[in-house]
């Protein structure tokens, strides 16, 4: 399960940094708030589907937010340039979030009466399950949409060179806060599918997660979404696997430990293709 | 051609990417002290010729001989020390470095010891190489972009100051990829002028490819014609020009356009 | 001078933001209390506050800051053990007291004359879990640990402390599981734990995790009962656990139901909580802590005659702190409290149990025992 | 002087170091988050020595930078076999198993932090930061500079001018792993205690923001980058718990305005008093 | 479609790229641009296209203001640029290339005939179809921004130096192409080309820039024989070495 919320960060980040190569660091934020608003909407009385799907319009606009003030200034800046607004828009959330609510780890009630599904010793709980599912779909419509359409296309250009998108026509200032709320909703609905399993939440929720977010983006190849998705479950068992037999003491070697080793061994990633090879 | 003492000879030099072949079994050579010019059409393989011979690809088979060595086993960063030195036909000058800057760069094979990349060239005043380069520019003319950021210099001028980059390495054989593309007649003249007093005064060997048959007849001695990366002609400007495979398949109809006259 | 200062070293902002805020305002009630009766030989107290964000850097030139320039006579904080660690250093060198509410990684005060800790140790605590659990009757047969790693007083817990004591109080200890303290995701320890369901389940962690692994627990069917030191008390800790916290035994240094002192105390807490923004059923320990901190230092400052002259502030600053360490049980809210060698508070502890999302008191153990 | 001010002083002089280490690699194209990892290692090495074997924190503290350097050249290799995002990913694990195996390492006091018994000052603290910067500064006005960034903006080229584009990247690496390991060595000598968490990745985020935010481009970039992250939020202290919001917001506004950093190559020269090129060009006309 | 434009500046920082220049392309004209290297030709072409702010002055297009009008609104005005420097994107295969071509359009359904079009006019992409066009030679690329310049179904279409890096023979071919498109479909064309002979040969009028400033216009005719700009544009005269016949 915690796969799956890896893989939905993952494609958060992998959309905004394989889009538009802007290694979004606020998306931990959205996600966050994502988490934060379903918290506090249930709190404030809401069943929780309304709570959920007001979350995501939240987080959604947090991430448009974040596209007013820091793409669309930088889109021609050096690499790596624009980590430093996506990385004060995630301390601004949080601080936000700590001024306005505190910063203790809040809990939601028990939503789903007795949810779960037994076979022998395992317990799966269902809106688990649900929220699996929904994640694969949701995926798998985006990468259609990456990969077949004109969009996709006009989104391929921006990547490489906005200029050039915007001498062929592409209206990015329209497309590409696009691209930012597709990614905000992901890395939202990921904070309100946590809230809604785990019950809990709080304003630093996203570090801990954004990086293994990062880490099953990177493992997966950056850019390719179902890699995001293969990478999360991969961080996901490794963290399991290395839980039962290692003990917690050794967790944190094992997970980056394969992280490094698979990217000596494969630089670009797991599924990440060779990109075109320049030449001289 | 009479290669009586060639610089370079490329044998039987072979070069696939994927199922495409690109190059296949060329074989010439260069004269020494000559201008070879290195004529196609579009696609034909030339800039990948060059490609080859620096050392950006390996060859599928074959031999490349730069004065009795077959560089071809060199690893490409040791065949500008070989005395192999080139420009680009898409410019690639380093966008974050100054224009004096990106010509130091080229002096770095000859200045790339421990002692000589720990060399302030830019604190004490009078430091040999820096003043170097700027004589350099100073003579193509640039001096007064010396400390401009390169990214946002005029196509004509990036092309000039990728030329004194690679003059800077002092080489013996300095391969030339389109040097006169996106100049005006006017400017084209001017190049070929200094080119050829270069030369000339250096002892450079050089080895160009050109669309601009004036400008490649003005200049070469020698031409290599290349189609579908084999060898379809070589000779003099005139010779090439005559050949009916050559006027068919680069030249085209009006090859022989004048230019006008006042 | 007329006002006599004291430094407050506080988290304003990061992970403790919300646990310092509700210590100013404990630290704030006791610094009146004390202007009300007179103040200090007729001066009045004085908080100048440094936030340090909850980083250890800043503890730093915070300590720095309110010893050097402001010549605070005494510093309340800091507040974690990783803040402690650099500050206590810093404090000694400039020879200021300085004391903790809530630091409770083993021995960290022992190196230091003055850096002293308003909290207890978690054997000593934990002893007194078991010995109510067994005058309780309450099934302590087999046991099992679950702690984090990463965190020093969540390891020494789970590794030490915690399994020690229950074999000695004769519990049989059958499995041990560990995890990370961020770590959200505990259905993989719980079914091990599950395997082989025991009695109790000692827990090594700090609040957050221990909700986390209460409601995972419940979620599976698990059914045993929850045992902890002080690291998990938190006021709000039932309220967020809720019904799957049902059971959980800890001690704690402070309950507001123990007695009137208490009572009032936490009555009044509240409403200023309240008043700031902050909804609380009750004072944490740690606001008690805060709060008697200022006690100790006011009580001190009288017995040493400290008269705040700028002349003087090395000498009173060390008489201060020799009178803390030699002072005989004082009676603060959190009851008669001392302070041992090694720089930790004696203090008397309860034993609460968690009942419907509500503490109820089943033991009380004096100071020291 | 005022004894915040020195404490302001101190976290400023090893953010300066530390911004200096992640500086190298990145003027070299590599985005290192490993930087507190290598920290990490200087900070724990030195203090080992010198709380072991009783050295002197001017010669445990050089020896943590070597520690670190050597560490930094045994992984330059196979980790620089990766690029971009890849890279710093990797650096970022890197770091992380650091961290994560002194927390396991009881010799250094494991999860329990280690505690370090010789104590430098201000002036000491001071002067490592100036000898950084000094040094950074010269090797930036040498060809290696220059090398560095022509690696930086195209290997191939580079590669193709007579560049050892691997030796250059591979310096770069361990000079900055060097550089950490002296941040990590003042930390651990000023502050009397330092512990695995410290060295977190939010350490080397926040360094590695420094430089990103003064300007890659120019040398005076990492300074005036740690400067601003350390002083900042110093200034920020009267706005209470609005202190952090505000800041970032300040981040994000500053960027908003100068999406290269602060400070950028072209900057720099007509700072320098150099007549820049349009006006030559000017001039010329 | 009639473009004008009125004392237009352009600026980046503190140099002045183009100081003041008016002109116009009237309905169906073939209009080129000269100027040595560092003229401002491309700058002029890229503030035309909205790639740059015009520092001052308007640009009109018809009867619309279009000075303030984003690049895209532009191109679905039928205006298109084949750039400087190609400017392919190297991460699509040519094909994908072309389609982007085509991004602004609405009518899709004639892409499809158009692009088998310049497949034949331009057997080297339709070889290398799916390749990325990161793989292809100098002058594919000069191809394939032609190409993509014409399946945006320009009314007026600009083209900064179009020959560079073509064979002599595409050269012809992309010069008697772009006259057949004038002809046939009325296209206006503004175009920026260093070689002068070619692009005067082609053109109804012509202007000359020196230092981001309006020197000469005029016919063609007229600029050939005027001495100065002949021996700054258009090289010696004298025929050198070449064989006739
Ligand atoms: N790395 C590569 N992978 C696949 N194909 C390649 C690669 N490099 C070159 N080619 C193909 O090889 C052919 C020759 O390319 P080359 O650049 O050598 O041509 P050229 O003669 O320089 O042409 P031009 O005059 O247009 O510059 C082209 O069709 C090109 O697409
Ligand atoms: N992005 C930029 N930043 C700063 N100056 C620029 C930029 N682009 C162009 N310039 C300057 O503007 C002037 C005009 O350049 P432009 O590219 O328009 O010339 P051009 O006539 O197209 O030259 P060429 O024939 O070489 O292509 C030059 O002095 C150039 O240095
Ligand atoms: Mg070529
Ligand atoms: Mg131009």
């Amino acid at each position: 399960m915690l796969g799956s919320i890896y893989a939905m960060i993952g494609v958060a980040l992998t959309l905004s940094i394989g889009v538009l190569k802007f290694l979004n660091f606020s998306i931990p934020g959205v996600f966050m708030i994502g988490g934060m608003s379903t918290w506090l909407f249930i709190r404030h009385g809401m069943p929780w589907p309304l709570a959920g799907l007001c979350a995501l319009a939240v987080g959604a606009s947090a991430s448009l937010v974040v596209e007013r003030f820091t793409w669309r200034w930088m889109r021609n800046a050096q690499e790596f340039v624009p980590l430093v607004s996506s990385m004060a828009f995630l301390i601004l959330f949080e601080n936000l979030a700590v001024a306005y609510w505190g910063s203790d780890l809040q809990s939601l009630p028990q939503l789903f009466g007795n949810a779960d599904w037994r076979i022998g010793g395992l317990v799966i709980s269902i809106p688990q399950l649900l929220g699996l599912a929904l994640s694969i779909v949701l995926i798998w419509g985006l990468s259609l949409l990456l990969s077949r359409t004109r969009i996709g296309r006009g989104l391929r250009t921006i990547a490489e060179d906005s200029d050039t998108a915007i001498l062929l026509g592409v209206d990015i200032s329209r497309i590409v806060p696009i691209v930012f709320v597709i990614g905000g909703l992901f890395a939202a609905l990921a904070g309100v599918l946590f809230a809604l399993n785990y019950r809990q939440v709080h304003p630093f929720m996203g570090e801990a997660l954004g990086l293994k977010g990062i880490s099953a983006m990177v493992v997966g190849g950056m850019g390719n979404i179902w890699g995001a998705i293969a990478g999360g479950l991969i961080i996901g068992m490794a963290e399991a696997l290395s839980i039962r037999y290692l003990g917690a003491d050794f967790v944190d070697i094992s997970v980056y430990g394969l992280l490094l080793f698979i990217l000596m061994v494969r630089p670009t990633g797991l599924f990440g293709g060779a990109s075109a090879g320049a030449r001289a | 051609m009479s290669a009586t003492d060639p610089i370079l000879t490329l044998d039987n030099v072979s070069k696939h990417f994927g199922g495409l072949a690109v190059v296949e079994n060329l074989s010439f050579a260069v004269r020494r002290g000559a201008c070879t010019g290195l004529i196609g059409p579009n696609g034909a393989g030339k800039t990948t010729v060059f490609n080859l011979i620096t050392g950006v690809y390996p060859i599928d088979t074959g031999r490349i001989v730069l004065d009795g060595v077959d560089i071809a086993k060199i690893p490409s960063r040791r065949r500008i020390h070989h005395g192999v030195a080139r420009n680009f036909q898409n410019i690639r000058l380093m966008p974050h470095l100054s224009t004096l800057e990106n010509v130091l760069v080229g002096q770095h094979c000859r200045n790339g010891g421990l002692f000589g990349v720990l060399q302030p060239v830019s604190l004490v005043p009078g430091n040999r190489w820096r003043e170097e380069a700027r004589a350099a520019l100073e003579e193509a003319g640039l001096a007064a972009y010396e400390r401009a950021t390169v990214g946002s210099l005029p196509y004509g001028l990036q092309k000039r100051i990728e030329l004194v980059r690679a003059l800077m390495a002092k080489p013996r054989l300095l391969l030339l990829d389109e040097p006169a593309a996106g100049l005006n007649p006017a400017e084209t003249d001017a190049l070929r002028e200094r080119i050829t007093a270069i030369c000339r005064d250096r002892g450079i060997t050089l080895l160009v490819v050109e669309h601009d048959m004036h400008f490649v007849g003005a200049l070469c001695a020698d031409v290599i014609v290349l189609n579908f990366g084999r060898k379809i002609a070589e000779g003099t400007p005139e010779h090439v020009r005559e050949d009916a495979l050559v006027r068919e398949a680069y030249l085209g109809a009006d090859a022989m356009e004048p230019r006008y006259a006042s | 001078a007329q006002e006599i200062l004291l430094g407050n070293l506080f988290a304003g902002a990061g992970p403790f933001a919300t646990l310092a805020k509700t210590n100013e305002i404990a630290v704030q009630m006791a610094v009146e209390e004390v202007n009300a009766a007179g103040g200090v030989g007729g001066k009045r107290l004085k908080i100048v506050s440094f936030d340090t964000a909850g980083k250890p850097e800043q503890a730093v030139v915070g300590v720095r800051k309110l010893a050097e320039d402001d010549k605070v006579m005494a510093i309340i904080g800091p507040f974690s053990s990783g803040e402690c660690r650099v500050a206590f250093p810093a404090g000694e060198r400039s020879g200021v007291v300085m004391m903790s509410m809530a630091s409770s990684a083993p021995k960290l005060a022992e190196p230091f004359t003055y850096g002293l800790r308003n909290t207890s140790d978690e054997g000593y605590m934990f002893r007194n879990v078991m010995k109510t659990l067994q005058e309780k009757k309450y099934p302590i047969a087999t046991g099992a640990t679950a702690y984090a790693t990463d965190d020093v007083i969540s390891k020494t817990m789970g590794e030490i402390v915690l399994p020690n004591i229950m074999k000695a109080a004769g519990t049989e200890m059958k499995v041990s599981v560990t995890f990370q303290t961020q770590a959200f995701d505990l259905a993989a320890q719980v079914s091990e734990l599950k395997a082989m369901p025991t009695d109790l389940i000692g827990i090594g962690s700090g609040p957050d995790a221990a909700v986390r692994l209460a409601q995972e627990l419940r979620r599976q069917g698990h059914k045993g009962r929850l045992v902890a030191g002080s690291t998990i008390a938190d006021s709000e800790l039932a309220t967020r656990m809720g019904a799957s916290g049902d059971g959980t035994v800890i001690p704690t240094t402070f309950f507001g139901g123990a007695n009137d002192k208490a009572k009032k105390f936490e009555a009044e807490f509240v409403k200023r909580a309240k008043a700031a923004g902050l909804e609380r059923t009750g004072a944490s320990q740690f606001d008690a802590a805060a709060y008697d901190i200022v006690l100790f230092y006011a009580h001190a400052m009288k017995e040493g005659k400290v008269t705040g002259d700028p002349a003087k502030l090395a000498d009173e600053r060390t008489k201060v702190r020799d009178i803390l360490r030699s002072m005989p049980p004082f009676p603060a809210l959190e009851g008669p409290i001392s302070f041992g060698k090694n720089g930790d508070a004696l203090k008397p502890v309860y034993i609460i149990e968690m009942q419907g999302g509500k503490w109820n008191l089943i033991g009380t153990h004096a100071s020291g025992s | 002087m005022s004894g915040y001010l020195e404490g302001v002083l101190v976290l400023l002089a090893i953010n300066v170091v530390y911004a200096y280490a992640a500086f190298l690699p990145i003027a070299a194209g590599q985005l290192n988050l490993g930087v507190a990892g290598f920290a990490a290692v200087g900070g724990y090495a030195s203090a080992y020595l010198s709380t072991t074997l009783a050295l002197s924190p001017l010669i445990a503290i050089p020896l943590g930078g070597v520690a670190a350097g050597l560490v930094g050249l045994g992984v330059a290799v196979p980790v620089l076999r990766t690029r971009g995002i890849y890279l710093a990913l990797a650096t970022f694990a890197l770091g992380e198993i650091v961290r994560a195996s002194i927390l396991n390492l009881e010799v250094v006091g494991g999860a329990a932090g280690y505690p370090v018994t010789a104590f430098i000052r201000l002036p000491t603290i001071a002067m490592f930061a100036l000898g950084v910067t000094v040094l950074v500064w010269l090797l930036f006005a040498t060809r290696f500079g220059i090398a560095i960034t022509a690696v930086h903006d195209d290997e191939r080229v580079a590669d193709l001018m007579g560049l050892d584009v691997r030796a250059f990247q591979v310096a770069a690496f361990t000079l900055g792993s060097v550089i950490a390991g002296i941040g990590g060595g003042l930390y651990a000598h000023h502050f009397s205690y330092i512990e695995a968490q410290y060295f977190s990745i939010s350490l080397s985020i926040s360094i590695v923001l420094y430089v990103l935010f003064g300007g890659t481009q120019s040398v005076i970039g990492p300074l005036l980058g740690a400067a601003v992250f350390t002083l900042l939020p110093e200034l920020l202290r009267g706005s209470a718990q609005w202190r952090y919001v505000l800041f970032a917001a300040i981040l994000i506004v500053v960027m908003v305005i100068r999406p290269q950093g602060l400070i950028t190559g072209a900057q720099i020269r007509r700072l320098l008093g150099l007549r820049s090129s349009a006006s030559q060009k000017e001039r010329a006309a | 479609m009639r473009l004008e434009v009125n004392d237009l500046h352009v600026r980046y920082g503190r140099v002045h790229a183009v100081r003041g220049v008016s002109l116009t392309v009237e309905e169906g004209e073939v209009v080129a641009v000269l100027g040595a290297n560092g003229a401002g030709k491309s700058s002029l072409l890229k503030a035309l296209m909205g790639l740059e702010p015009a520092a001052e002055g308007r640009v009109i297009l018809d009867d619309a203001d279009i000075t303030r009008w984003p690049t895209s609104r532009r191109v679905r005005q039928h205006l298109a640029l084949v750039p400087e420097g190609r400017r392919i994107v190297t991460s699509l295969t040519v094909h994908e290339n072309l389609l982007m071509g085509a991004f602004a359009r609405k009518d899709v359904r004639s892409v499809d005939a158009e692009i088998a079009d310049i497949y034949s006019r331009f057997p080297n992409l339709a070889a290398r179809r799916d390749a990325f066009a990161s793989v292809l030679s100098g002058g594919e690329q000069q191809m394939l921004a032609i190409g993509r310049g014409l399946l945006s179904a320009p009314k007026l279409m600009m083209l900064d130096e179009p020959s560079l890096g073509l064979s002599p023979r595409l050269t012809n071919e992309v010069f008697a192409l772009i006259g057949e498109l004038n002809r046939s479909r009325g296209l206006a064309i503004l175009l920026v080309e260093q070689n002068t002979h070619k692009a005067l040969e082609l053109a109804h009028r012509a202007y000359v820039l020196e230092l981001g400033r309006k020197v000469m216009e005029g016919l063609p005719s007229k600029l050939r024989d005027d001495p100065s700009l002949r021996d700054a544009y258009l090289g010696r005269a004298e025929p050198r070495k070449h064989v006739a016949g």
